[in-house]
């Protein structure tokens, strides 16, 4: 029995190869990246000043949008030819699958929002008055969060009728916390006021993180399983 | 005032008109269950 | 009960199944099904569409739980701890379309914690495909893809073998190769049921052949012509 | 146990009439907002209502995922234990308390979640808790409905908006949200498991509600807004009107969710006997 960590190693090398190999689903969704940033920067045309109140809302609305797109795929492959039975039936752990799953989605959608940012900065002539550097964990520790949750009800929405619905529906509400959270942080930083500071709105993502991270893989076998 | 009697009734008004879907629920459920008991006798 | 030295125990049940029901909504896929396997026998599972065949492969493999009735394995009561000791090969391919059929294999070995290439490569010979091949097998022939599919099933050389319908679509040479390959693995001491349209393949190789019909066994015979003149 | 049904029906009927006669007529007019502060009276109690409804959903859920499983079951009663205690000494030792939050209603309502998780592990099949899971979600929404609908009539007036991110108001509306994706999940499940599906989401709802409820509050004292309810303690006459609406509204709820709950069983009854009925069927097989 190798180590579950191999598994999720050689699962995840699997992930990363066909995505380079077929770089269609990668193209495609870098592309509608950048219609979600050209449409949000024509919706709104703030001044530098104001720019810096409303585009944490926006960057991360833009993100969540663009990363539900991403979810969606993430196991597409995966139902093609019922490749999950594949696993199911081997005795490898269902963890082991889904941080596979889910570190892939997070480089996946960390790659998009690598190409979003600029374009952001651009378009809204955007300059952080407060400490750029905490931007970095605020953007780690909130794409962690959306993806985690995004793969496992990734997962969960297989079983159900109109699967790309369910999954934002799903998803949406109990990503409330975190949403508020990167936004209030991000918008923190950027207008630099001294008063407050991003850090309890780390904290509390961090926690989220935490929190959510144990419950999916606490409770991913039991979803992967209930055919 | 008006609000004060807006919300009562607009709670009174959810609450029965959920209870309404019960009862149609289970009058439907009723034709089934009257339909096996047909069945089975 | 597993006394060594006597001939009984050595064909003792590797598979018993007790009044298995599984029902998907109104829909009895299997009605009640009671019957033991033992090892080392091929067995031909044959039925019109809707008997159940595929259902009860898939309970086997732990992949469907069943409404009712029970599935021993190996004397384990839940399928999934005996997932180790069977192969599972269906209808779609369980194969991913854009690697090469090495490459699939090589990944699933990784799951069953096979790390060298060499029993990978053994596998896909055995079923007569050549290990370097490089195309995707999405764009095998479904004659290929089936046997490339029964690779990936032996490969980590299970105890039981669960094929369903492993012939669909291969042309009747190497179909008869597979036979001759899953009779040579029956030999060796495996168990392999065989859910298939074309029972007239198994003729000669399979040591009984399991009807089934609206979800239940109705009959279990040593060959074929004896249910066909009934 | 069926005749019970009717005279509970009556008393909860006049338990209610004279409830709302309190709250109209006996509860002292509040001096600033006037008499339509008396929507607090109905808005409260429904929220509570809705909270409980929510948290036996989430111990029915637990209770769900852990009873087939024996080790995560011990795991499942000392968590929920060492949580009854964190809460009930959390209330004396964190201080501030959010806005007014009595320590012996924190400590109450610790104690009562441990009282209930032991109560339907005691009372209730592993089946009857998904039962007991779905009915106490439905009915809870529709109390939080009712929530949403009261807060927004009452902040129109007193503040001329219809809408405040205040802390519980915005609380009840995530908690809404939660608790409908996970009725609608119910409903679009194809999956044979589908209890199971809804179990993960419940537990993954609860564990969201006190980071929401942390990050509205911090996200409040950043960006002050009107509270609904005011946040001083209250004059003990109106906290008297206010115990007896919400006594009247559990009957209530108990009432509805005792109806649901058998309505639930029955279409369970009917679509067990009718596939029954297609096992026993004649052997017809698809050509």
């Amino acid at each position: 029995m190798s180590a579950p960590s191999g598994i999720t190693m050689a699962t995840l090398t699997k992930d990363i190869r066909l995505e380079w190999r077929s770089k269609d689903a990668i193209n495609s969704m870098l592309f509608f990246a950048l219609l979600v940033v050209v449409v949000f920067s024509f919706s709104f045309d703030p001044v530098a000043e104001e720019s810096r109140h409303i585009a944490g809302g926006l960057v991360w609305i833009a993100f969540l949008f663009a990363a539900v797109v991403a979810l969606n795929q993430t196991w597409a492959r995966e139902i093609r030819n019922q490749v999950l039975d594949a696993y199911r039936v081997s005795p490898a752990p269902a963890n082991a699958l889904f941080l596979a799953k889910a570190v892939g989605n997070f480089i996946f959608v960390a790659l998009l929002e690598a190409l979003m940012t600029p374009l952001f900065i651009m378009f809204y002539k955007l300059r952080a008055l407060g400490p750029a550097w905490q931007l970095l964990p605020v953007a780690v520790l909130g794409t962690w969060a959306i993806v985690v949750n995004g793969t496992f009800f990734a997962a969960m929405s297989l079983r159900t009728r109109s699967r790309e619905i369910m999954l934002p529906l799903l998803l949406f509400p109990i990503t409330i916390p975190a949403l508020l959270s990167m936004v209030e942080a991000t918008t923190t930083i950027l207008v630099g006021d001294p008063s407050t500071s991003a850090k309890f709105w780390m904290v509390l993502l961090a926690t989220y993180d935490v929190v959510f991270t144990t419950g999916c893989l606490a409770l991913f076998e039991t979803v992967l399983h209930a055919e | 005032m008006t609000f004060l009697y807006a919300a009562y009734a607009a709670t009174w008004a959810i609450h029965i008109a959920y209870l309404i879907t019960l009862v149609r629920r289970y009058s439907r459920l009723k034709l089934a269950v009257d339909e096996l008991n047909k069945r089975k006798r | 009960m597993n006394d060594p030295n006597t001939a009984r125990a050595q064909a003792d049940p590797i598979i018993t199944v007790t009044n298995l029901i599984k029902q998907f909504g109104r829909f009895a896929a299997l009605r009640g099904v009671t019957a033991s396997f033992e090892a080392g026998r091929l067995y031909g599972v044959l039925g019109e569409n809707g008997a159940g065949k595929t259902t009860l492969l898939r309970v086997l493999a732990g992949l469907v739980r069943p409404t009712r009735g029970t599935v021993a394995i190996l004397g384990k009561g839940d399928p999934r701890e005996a997932c180790r000791e069977f192969g599972y090969m269906a209808h779609p391919s369980l194969l991913y379309d854009e690697m090469s059929g090495m490459e699939n294999v090589r990944y699933f070995a990784r799951l069953y914690g096979i790390q060298n290439d060499a029993r990978c490569a053994q596998s896909i010979t055995a079923v007569g495909l050549d290990p370097e091949l490089g195309r995707p097998v999405g764009q095998y022939s479904q004659g290929m893809r089936q046997r490339m599919s029964l690779a990936r099933a032996l490969l980590h050389d299970p105890k039981i073998l669960l094929l369903d319908e492993p012939f669909s679509n291969v042309d009747i040479r190497s179909a008869r190769e597979m036979v001759k390959l899953l009779a040579h693995m029956r030999d060796q001491g495996k168990t392999v049921f065989v859910v298939t349209h074309q029972a007239s393949l198994l003729d000669g190789a399979a040591d009984q052949f399991v009807w089934m019909q609206a979800g239940e066994i109705i009959n279990r015979t040593p060959d074929r012509k004896y249910m066909e003149t009934a | 146990m069926k005749k019970a049904f009717p005279i509970l029906g009556l008393l909860t009927a006049a338990l209610l009439s004279f409830a709302l006669y309190e709250a109209l007529v006996v509860a002292p007019r509040e001096q600033t907002m006037g008499d339509v502060q008396r929507i607090f009276y109905y808005h409260v109690p429904s929220a509570w209502t809705a909270f409980l409804l929510f948290a036996i959903n989430f111990l029915a859920s637990v209770q769900y995922l852990v009873r087939p499983r024996p080790q995560a079951d011990k795991i499942a009663n000392w968590i929920v234990i060492a949580l009854g205690a964190l809460t009930s000494i959390g209330a004396y030792v964190v201080r501030p308390l959010p806005q007014n939050m009595y320590p012996s209603s924190v400590v109450t309502t610790g104690v009562a979640i441990v009282g209930l998780y032991f109560l339907i592990k005691k009372y209730f099949s592993e089946q009857e808790t998904d039962i007991l899971a779905l009915t106490t979600a439905e009915v809870g929404v529709v109390f939080c409905t009712v929530v949403l609908v009261t807060g927004p009539l009452w902040a129109r007036p007193v503040w001329g908006i219809w809408w405040t991110w205040d802390v519980r108001l915005t609380s009840t509306l995530v908690l809404w949200l939660i608790y409908v994706s996970y009725l609608m999940l119910r409903r679009f499940s194809t999956s044979g498991q589908t209890p199971v599906l809804a179990a993960a989401l419940a537990v993954f709802g609860a564990l969201d509600v006190p980071l929401v409820y942390f990050s509205i509050w911090f996200f409040r004292t950043q960006h002050p807004q009107p509270v609904i309810g005011g946040g001083g303690s209250i004059d003990p006459r109106m906290l008297h009107v206010l115990l007896i609406n919400w006594l009247a509204f559990l009957c209530f709820a108990f009432l509805v969710c005792w109806s649901r709950y058998r309505l639930e069983q029955l279409q369970r009854e009917v679509e067990e006997t009718q596939a029954l009925e297609a096992l026993l069927e004649p052997r017809s097989t698809v050509r």
